[in-house]
């Protein structure tokens, strides 16, 4: 039983993880309907970044914020130079980001080496605290919270603000909107920049979690990211909690009970979905 | 290409390629064993760079570790700058993607640092020597560290050809020392949270637990954060890198095997690489294929100097099938069958150095190249 | 003058549309643009909007050149738009297309809302209908909705007749004209019944240029230009 | 008698909503009908239903004595059922001619052939010719769709219909936005094609002037339920009518 | 439209040509291999661009035919005989797969909109990618495993002109293709499904028809690829391949075909002139740096691609002058 318990404590901590990468992308691609190929790179910045700060710094929660301040660099210099002659088609916005990607992800070579990098926690986020033969480790309850503290931010901004409409609308028509007295692409490059800081956040949590960075890091969870924003349904930030909370927690089931097909796992979540739901689970048109 | 090989063996300067990953998540991995070729093909010719009055010179080519483009840039080697030997590559897959290749032009390659043990195995061709140690090697020093009668090991390893093949021959290896295998957990290449696996391991309750891992995404961390050592199940695995070590302050304590860390081997030629590393790369100290690299180049002087620099691809076979040579881990051996060289490795433990940034693996004893000789698995 | 429009030119592309057009739109008037298809009557709104940016000439609302501003500013001036196509945000609510186009949302806004509502009961009727399931009339009805509650000086509206029932073409015409105390209109119409009922001023476009333009009732009188550009009698 | 188009107590609802609810119609070979209701009345989607973008939640739709009620939009338009739709809805990026062809290229039937004789490729051609003649639009020929105006899109939508060469044809409100020099012109078209006697016509028109000089019969819809049928001449008398859809305008025509 | 026709436009008939005589005038056997990838990826990127460019099928997944082409012609001339006729079996048999495959993939979900039909095809392929990565007995998984090629591809100029003549004949085909009625109609569909369904055309014959297309000429490509380099592994089943598909033809100008081919011979030698660059300055050596720019300048500069933007800059003079033209008209 308390295998169970383990495995869920710990699905849902690295399912709160992999929403804390998927929440910038359901802004990004979700909502704004921007294919992000670079969003991995903002996840390695993050991650870089993090780790970095927190060498000079020694104090987490700078190093936390400093990495989420580069990502919105970052963010701010992809949409402008990148994302914003290329809104609305999806097919420039891939080869542009690509590119992007190839770039961001190198420089990180040129700024801290090839090599992978270890990442450290501070004492008061290590080790795990034992209830009975249940291990809980102390930085994935603290990920946990993170994560709950982003997503109802995050619900909050969109449902009581009339910010996720006016991205709605201008992804419909951006002329129909600046017609209503909205400067849409100063909006635009916020949420991307909101998005992109998201990213980084994400990334810069998730270094830790597995204790070792590496430049390649970033592609392989930007795939998770599309595919939790898919499963969840585009743009919807309970969506996208539910699907990573159901990657996780499947993932590590799955991996204990049946671990030939846990490598297939995800795919076949989103195989599932997307032939009987094709909008996702809480997407809003059928 | 038979004439072309005639006409190089002619002219008066032997030439090497060298095929390693300078880009992409090998990078490092090739750029040691560039610097140690480069080092010991200065050692080996006393800095002349030339055998019986012939140059030596050699020519780097990146792979990116990209199946075709090694075979691009392999054949341009053979072809554009005809050179004499191949060595190389960073990864498994590009190394397999070249071999036939240097069967095409009847041209010797020294497989460095490649461990797929089908390069010495099934896709083994007479042309291919292989200095670097292969996946077999490694298991039965990873099992002659640990295992002995009666010792449960589970073991835990990527769920990848490379990380299946090195558990099977550790296996093996282990049973063959009569301990006992008793969970094997594989580890998808692209997981970040290994809970389960480290989970199922616990409740094994081995003594050990033996880790085959390639990558970045290592399982140090979780290992600890579960409290495995605190479990009473001992870690094992092998050495690797310095870049990688630094990952591993959670395994301090830890015992396994080494391939190469610079303080382990005691030879003359070990110091001489020391120094000359430091001196050439502005204090940096020898890494793990460093000395791989410094090896290939040696053994190909070696078999160079007997076949009196003649670069016939026959005489040089013949010459270098059983030779044994010097290297900075001692003399190695081509065995004759897979033309896989025999080599020590080293059984170790991870210690804290102060002033070392990285745990270090401190010799327990070591493993001799009889000791470790894999099977053979090729038909010759 | 409330709008003044002053020989723009305006490129699509590398084509030459507007070439040179100039007007001018009294405050609290109705003043009407026709033309055949193709005339440039759409570029010459979207022009003022600063949609389609111009090349030359100067576009000045009460008295403040807006012609090389970016469209939200135009916007904010009060200046409200009706596109051809309608513009509609189609999965969007009735509801949140109300929410999205009032910004101030203050009283005075509200109050235009309810005064709509009631011109155009479907729309309350349909509140949290899916707005791209309107039928096409519903959605006109909606444009003019939106643009009307977050403008406050000048309504550009291109078409509004087009799709309408007899019956609600009636009443637009009633409810445009009571718009005069509030509102100044620009309007582009083929029904050339309902415009010349209710357009004081009018303007005749064709290739781009102004061929004509005064009084409305000048036009009336004018059987022959009716004839040349209209095609009605 | 046998009708071409019939409809037996068809009926859908949206959610709650019945936008179409039980309408029963004939409508017999030749014949030129009308229909007319206040916005939102269910035109729209009756013709949905009879071109097949929507099928009836319940009812039977025959065509030719044949029930066509589930059969997709392209198996009923090479019936012989074309629609024209109320918001254009071309191929912006092709050209105003090769619009047409792909209409013309269907009437022939030609689908997933490879290859076409010349002959066939010629007589396309003049027929594309033809059309653009006919809707006023030779001088945009080779213009893409996306850059017309409005009304020219308009055209350019009647004339692929046209280039179907349907049997029925289902006009949602052609002329909406086609300016009244031009409405004349288009008017001509739809009464040539009525002449020419090639095909019934179901139109859905507010310019009652238009409805009332061409249709035969006349067919009122209000809330989606059948409110009356008949002649024009009756329909404007008809009460209801004046005080649902017409309003005062058209007051004077009743006493004319 | 007669062959002839097709090639009618002087500047490919001129690159085909070139090519053609280009082994006579250097006898590097590297290039020869470079430019043979260049013509195996142009066509993999043609198939690409079919389903893209043409009928607007967005696929992240298309590696998987590729894929399937490469291990179904590796596993019989390994397991069985290095003879031409066991890799046209093989052929073949990658033929009949993935027509089969993306019959399946196209009735199943082409209904799908375009990200998420994206997204299913990723996944499907990630699918097969596992499990070239598990049936190791078969695959060898990861590593992946050499092969000896038949004689004829064992000469690197007889292969070079194998893989030319294809990717010519392959380029004709496929050009007669999307200027066929049919492929008119593909086009429309691209734009506007619910119109062309409008016209009597059924949208999803229409797509499984293409998707199926596209799904064979990939596998061809991913056949000779594997015998290009005598060796297979799970790469060719990874997104990267897919990329790079996309990436060529998206650089050349979707739906243009011949974009395609230009795009595979513009990303390799770009690449080949990067990393040579490389060993010359160490400022290249971090020439992916480079690459990535390219790419970006592509887009910025020619937002449709080399071929299309070059297509559009004439159709825009055209326009310019029929402008003209009109206005005389009126003035007269
Ligand atoms: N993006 C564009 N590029 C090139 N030409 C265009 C573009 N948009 C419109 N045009 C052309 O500009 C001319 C004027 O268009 P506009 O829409 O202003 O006409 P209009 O008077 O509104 O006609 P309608 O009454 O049909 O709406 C038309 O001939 C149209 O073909
Ligand atoms: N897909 C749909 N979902 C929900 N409601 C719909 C849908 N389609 C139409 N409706 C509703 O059905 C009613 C009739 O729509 P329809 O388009 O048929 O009206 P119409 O008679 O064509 O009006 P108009 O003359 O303005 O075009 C409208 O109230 C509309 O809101
Ligand atoms: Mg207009
Ligand atoms: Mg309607």
């Amino acid at each position: 039983m308390d295998v169970a318990t383990n495995l869920l404590v710990n699905g849902l901590a690295t399912g709160t993880l992999i929403f804390l990468l998927a929440s910038g992308l359901t802004l990004i691609f979700g909502l704004m309907s921007v294919l992000n190929f670079a969003h991995g790179g903002l996840f390695a910045w993050g991650a870089f970044a993090g780790v970095w700060l927190f060498g000079l710094t020694d104090s987490f929660f700078l190093a936390i914020v400093g990495a989420v301040v580069i990502g919105m660099l970052l963010g701010f210099v992809l949409e402008r130079v990148l994302i914003r002659p290329v809104y609305g088609d999806h097919i420039q916005q891939l080869l542009v980001t690509l590119g992007g990607m190839l770039v961001i992800s190198e420089l990180l070579k040129v700024f801290w080496s090839p090599n992978p990098i270890r990442a450290v926690l501070p004492d008061y986020l290590q080790g795990s605290i034992e209830l009975g033969d249940i291990i809980l480790i102390t930085y994935r309850l603290f990920v946990i919270a993170v994560g709950i503290v982003v997503y109802v931010g995050l619900h909050l901004l969109l449902t009581r603000t009339r910010l996720g409409l006016i991205v709605r609308a201008g992804v419909i028509d951006k002329e129909m909107v600046q017609a209503l007295g909205i400067n849409i692409k100063q909006v635009f490059t916020f949420v991307f920049l909101l998005g992109a800081g998201m990213a980084a956040l994400g990334g810069s949590l998730l270094a830790p979690y597995s204790g070792v960075i590496f430049a390649e890091m970033g592609m392989q969870y930007a795939i998770l990211a599309f595919i939790v924003v898919i499963v969840g349904g585009m743009g919807s930030v309970q969506g996208s909690m539910i699907a990573a909370l159901l990657v996780g927690v499947l993932g590590s089931f799955m991996a204990y009970f049946v671990p030939e097909l846990s490598l297939a796992v995800n795919m076949l979540l989103m195989l599932a979905v997307l032939l009987i739901k094709p909008s996702g689970l809480f997407g809003a048109k059928g | 290409s038979q004439n072309e090989s005639a006409s190089s063996s002619g002219s008066h300067t032997i030439k090497v390629g060298v095929l390693a990953s300078l880009t992409g998540p090998l990078e490092s991995y090739g750029k040691q064993t560039v610097r140690g070729f480069e080092l010991g093909l200065d050692y080996a010719t006393e800095g002349k760079r030339e055998i019986a009055g012939k140059k030596i010179e050699f020519v780097v080519e990146d792979t990116e570790t990209k199946p075709d483009v090694a075979v691009q840039k392999a054949t341009k080697l053979l072809e554009t700058d005809k050179v004499d030997f191949l060595v190389g590559s960073s990864s498994s897959g590009d190394t397999l993607a070249v071999l036939p290749l240097a069967e095409e032009y009847k041209k010797i390659m020294v497989v460095e640092p490649a461990v797929a043990d089908s390069i010495t195995g099934k896709n083994w061709n007479k042309y291919i020597f292989r200095t670097g140690r292969n996946s077999s090697q490694d298991a039965v020093a990873g099992a002659a560290a640990i295992a002995s009668t009666g010792t449960k090991i589970a073991t835990m390893a990527q769920d990848s050809a490379y990380g299946r093949e090195g558990i099977k021959a550790f296996k093996t290896a282990a049973e063959k020392l009569g301990a006992v295998i008793i969970e094997e957990q594989y580890v998808d290449t692209n997981t970040t949270d290994f809970t389960a696996n480290i989970q199922k391991i616990i409740s094994a309750k081995p003594e050990y637990v033996f880790i085959t891992w390639a990558g970045s995404n290592s399982p140090w961390k979780q290992l600890q954060d579960m409290q495995v050592q605190q479990k009473g199940i001992k870690v094992s695995t092998g050495a690797p890198d310095i870049a990688a070590l630094k990952t591993m302050e959670a395994m301090i304590g830890m015992e396994g095997f080494s391939v190469y860390y610079h303080s382990l081997p005691k030879t003359k030629m070990n110091e001489w690489l020391l120094d000359e590393h430091k001196k050439r790369f502005h204090g940096e100290i020898p890494d793990l294929f460093t000395a791989g690299g410094m090896t290939a180049a040696v053994s190909i002087v070696e078999a160079l100097k007997k076949t009196n620099a003649d670069t016939d691809s026959e005489k040089l076979i013949t010459a270098m099938e059983g030779m044994t040579f010097d290297t900075p881990k001692g003399t190695m051996q081509f065995r004759v069958e897979d033309h896989q060289a025999l080599q020590t490795l080293y059984a170790i433990k991870l210690e804290k150095k102060d002033g070392v940034d990285h745990p270090v693996p401190v010799l327990i004893r070591e493993m001799t190249m009889e000791e470790t000789a894999p099977p053979v698995r090729n038909q010759k | 003058m409330m709008l003044q429009l002053d020989q723009i030119e305006t490129y699509l592309d590398q084509f030459h549309i507007l070439q040179g057009v100039s007007l001018s739109v009294q405050a609290g008037s109705i003043t009407v643009l026709f033309g055949r298809n193709g005339a440039g009557k759409t570029t010459t709104l979207r022009s003022i909007m600063g949609l389609a940016p111009i090349r030359h000439g100067q576009i000045r609302y009460v008295g403040e050149e807006i012609g090389h501003l970016p469209t939200y500013s135009i916007a904010r001036k009060g200046i409200g738009y009706v596109p051809e196509n309608q513009g509609i945000f189609h999965d969007f609510t009735v509801e949140e297309t109300f929410r999205l186009a009032m910004q101030k949302n203050d009283d005075e806004q509200k109050e235009k809302l309810a005064w709509m509502l009631d011109l155009f009961p479907d729309l309350r009727h349909y509140w949290k209908k899916k707005s791209g399931y309107l039928s096409g009339g519903q959605k006109q009805m909606l444009a003019i909705a939106r643009a009307y509650v977050n403008s406050n000086g000048l309504l550009l509206i291109d078409e509004p007749s087009k799709g309408l029932a007899p019956i609600m073409v009636e009443k637009l015409m009633f409810h445009i004209e009571s718009m005069k105390q509030k509102t100044t209109v620009l309007l582009v119409e083929q029904n050339f019944m309902m415009a010349s009922m209710i357009g004081e001023q009018y303007y005749l476009m064709d290739e781009g240029k102004i061929v004509r333009g005064g009084a409305m009732q000048e036009l009336k009188d004018d059987a022959d230009t009716r004839q040349k550009y209209l095609g009605i009698a | 008698m046998s009708y071409l188009l019939e409809t037996v107590d068809v009926s859908v609802a949206f959610g709650e909503q019945k936008v179409i609810n039980k309408v029963s119609l004939r409508i017999p070979q030749q014949r030129f009908t009308s229909i007319i209701g206040p916005n939102g009345a269910g035109k729209t989607t009756l013709f949905n239903l009879l071109s097949g973008q929507l099928t009836p939640s319940q009812g039977t739709i025959k065509y030719k004595g044949q029930d066509i009620t589930h059969l997709p939009p392209a198996a009923r338009t090479r019936l012989g059922i074309g629609r024209s739709f109320q918001l254009t809805n071309l191929f912006p990026k092709l050209t105003v001619r090769e619009n047409i062809r792909l209409a013309v290229q269907a009437a022939q039937g030609v689908r997933f052939r490879l290859w076409i004789s010349e002959a066939a490729q010629m007589r396309q051609a003049e027929e594309v010719g033809r059309l653009l003649h006919l809707v006023l639009l030779e001088k945009k020929a080779d213009v893409l769709a996306s850059l017309l105006a409005h009304g020219e899109k308009r055209k350019l939508e009647l004339a692929m219909l046209l280039g179907l060469r349907p049997d029925v044809l289902l006009l949602d409100e052609p002329t909406a936005g086609i300016s009244l020099e031009e409405v004349p012109a288009v008017l001509k078209v739809i009464e040539s094609i009525k002449e020419s006697n090639s095909c019934t016509i179901i139109l859905i028109e507010h310019k009652m002037d238009m409805v009332k000089s061409l249709s035969d019969h006349m067919i009122v819809l209000f809330h989606g339920e059948l409110l009356a049928e008949g002649t024009p001449t009756d329909m404007m008398r008809n009460e209801q009518v004046q005080s649902a859809y017409l309003g005062g305008l058209y007051k004077h025509d009743v006493a004319t | 439209m007669t062959i002839s026709g097709l090639l009618n436009h002087r500047f490919i008939l001129f690159v085909f040509l070139s090519l053609a005589v280009l082994p006579f005038l250097s006898d590097s056997r590297s290039m020869y291999i470079m430019f043979t990838q260049i013509f195996i990826f142009a066509i993999f990127a043609m198939s690409f661009d079919l389903l893209l460019g043409y009928t607007g099928i967005v696929s992240f997944g298309h590696c998987m035919f590729f894929g399937i082409g490469a291990y179904s012609v590796s596993l019989f001339l390994k397991n069985f005989d290095a003879t031409i006729s066991y890799f046209l079996l093989g052929v073949l048999v990658a033929i009949v797969l993935s027509g089969i495959l993306s019959y399946l993939i196209g009735m199943l979900s082409l209904r799908l909109k375009s990200h998420f039909y994206a997204m299913l095809t990723l996944a499907i392929s990630q699918l097969l990618f596992v499990l070239a990565e598990k049936w190791r007995s078969m695959t060898m998984g990861g590593d992946g495993f050499t092969f000896p090629v038949p004689e004829l591809f064992r000469d690197r100029l007889s292969f070079y002109y194998v893989c030319l003549i294809l990717m010519v004949i392959l380029f004709v085909i496929l050009r007669a293709f999307t200027h066929s009625p049919l492929g008119k109609v593909l086009k429309a569909i691209g734009q506007n499904e619910q119109r062309a369904e409008a016209l009597g055309y059924q949208i999803l014959h229409y797509k499984v028809i293409v998707s199926i297309v596209a799904g064979v000429v990939a596998a061809i490509s991913g056949g000779l690829y594997a015998v290009m380099l005598r060796f297979v592994n799970t790469q060719v089943f990874s997104i990267e391949t897919t990329l790079d598909a996309l990436l060529m033809s998206m650089i050349g100008g979707l739906g243009t075909l011949f974009g395609s081919i230009l795009g595979s011979g513009i990303v390799e030698l770009a690449h080949h002139g990067l990393t040579e660059l490389a060993k010359l300055h160490p400022i290249f050596e971090r020439w992916v740096i480079f690459l990535g720019l390219l790419y970006i300048l592509v887009v910025l500069c020619f937002p449709s691609g080399i071929v299309g933007s070059v297509q559009e800059w004439r159709e825009k003079r055209k326009q310019r002058s029929m402008q003209a033209a009109t206005i005389t008209e009126q003035v007269e």
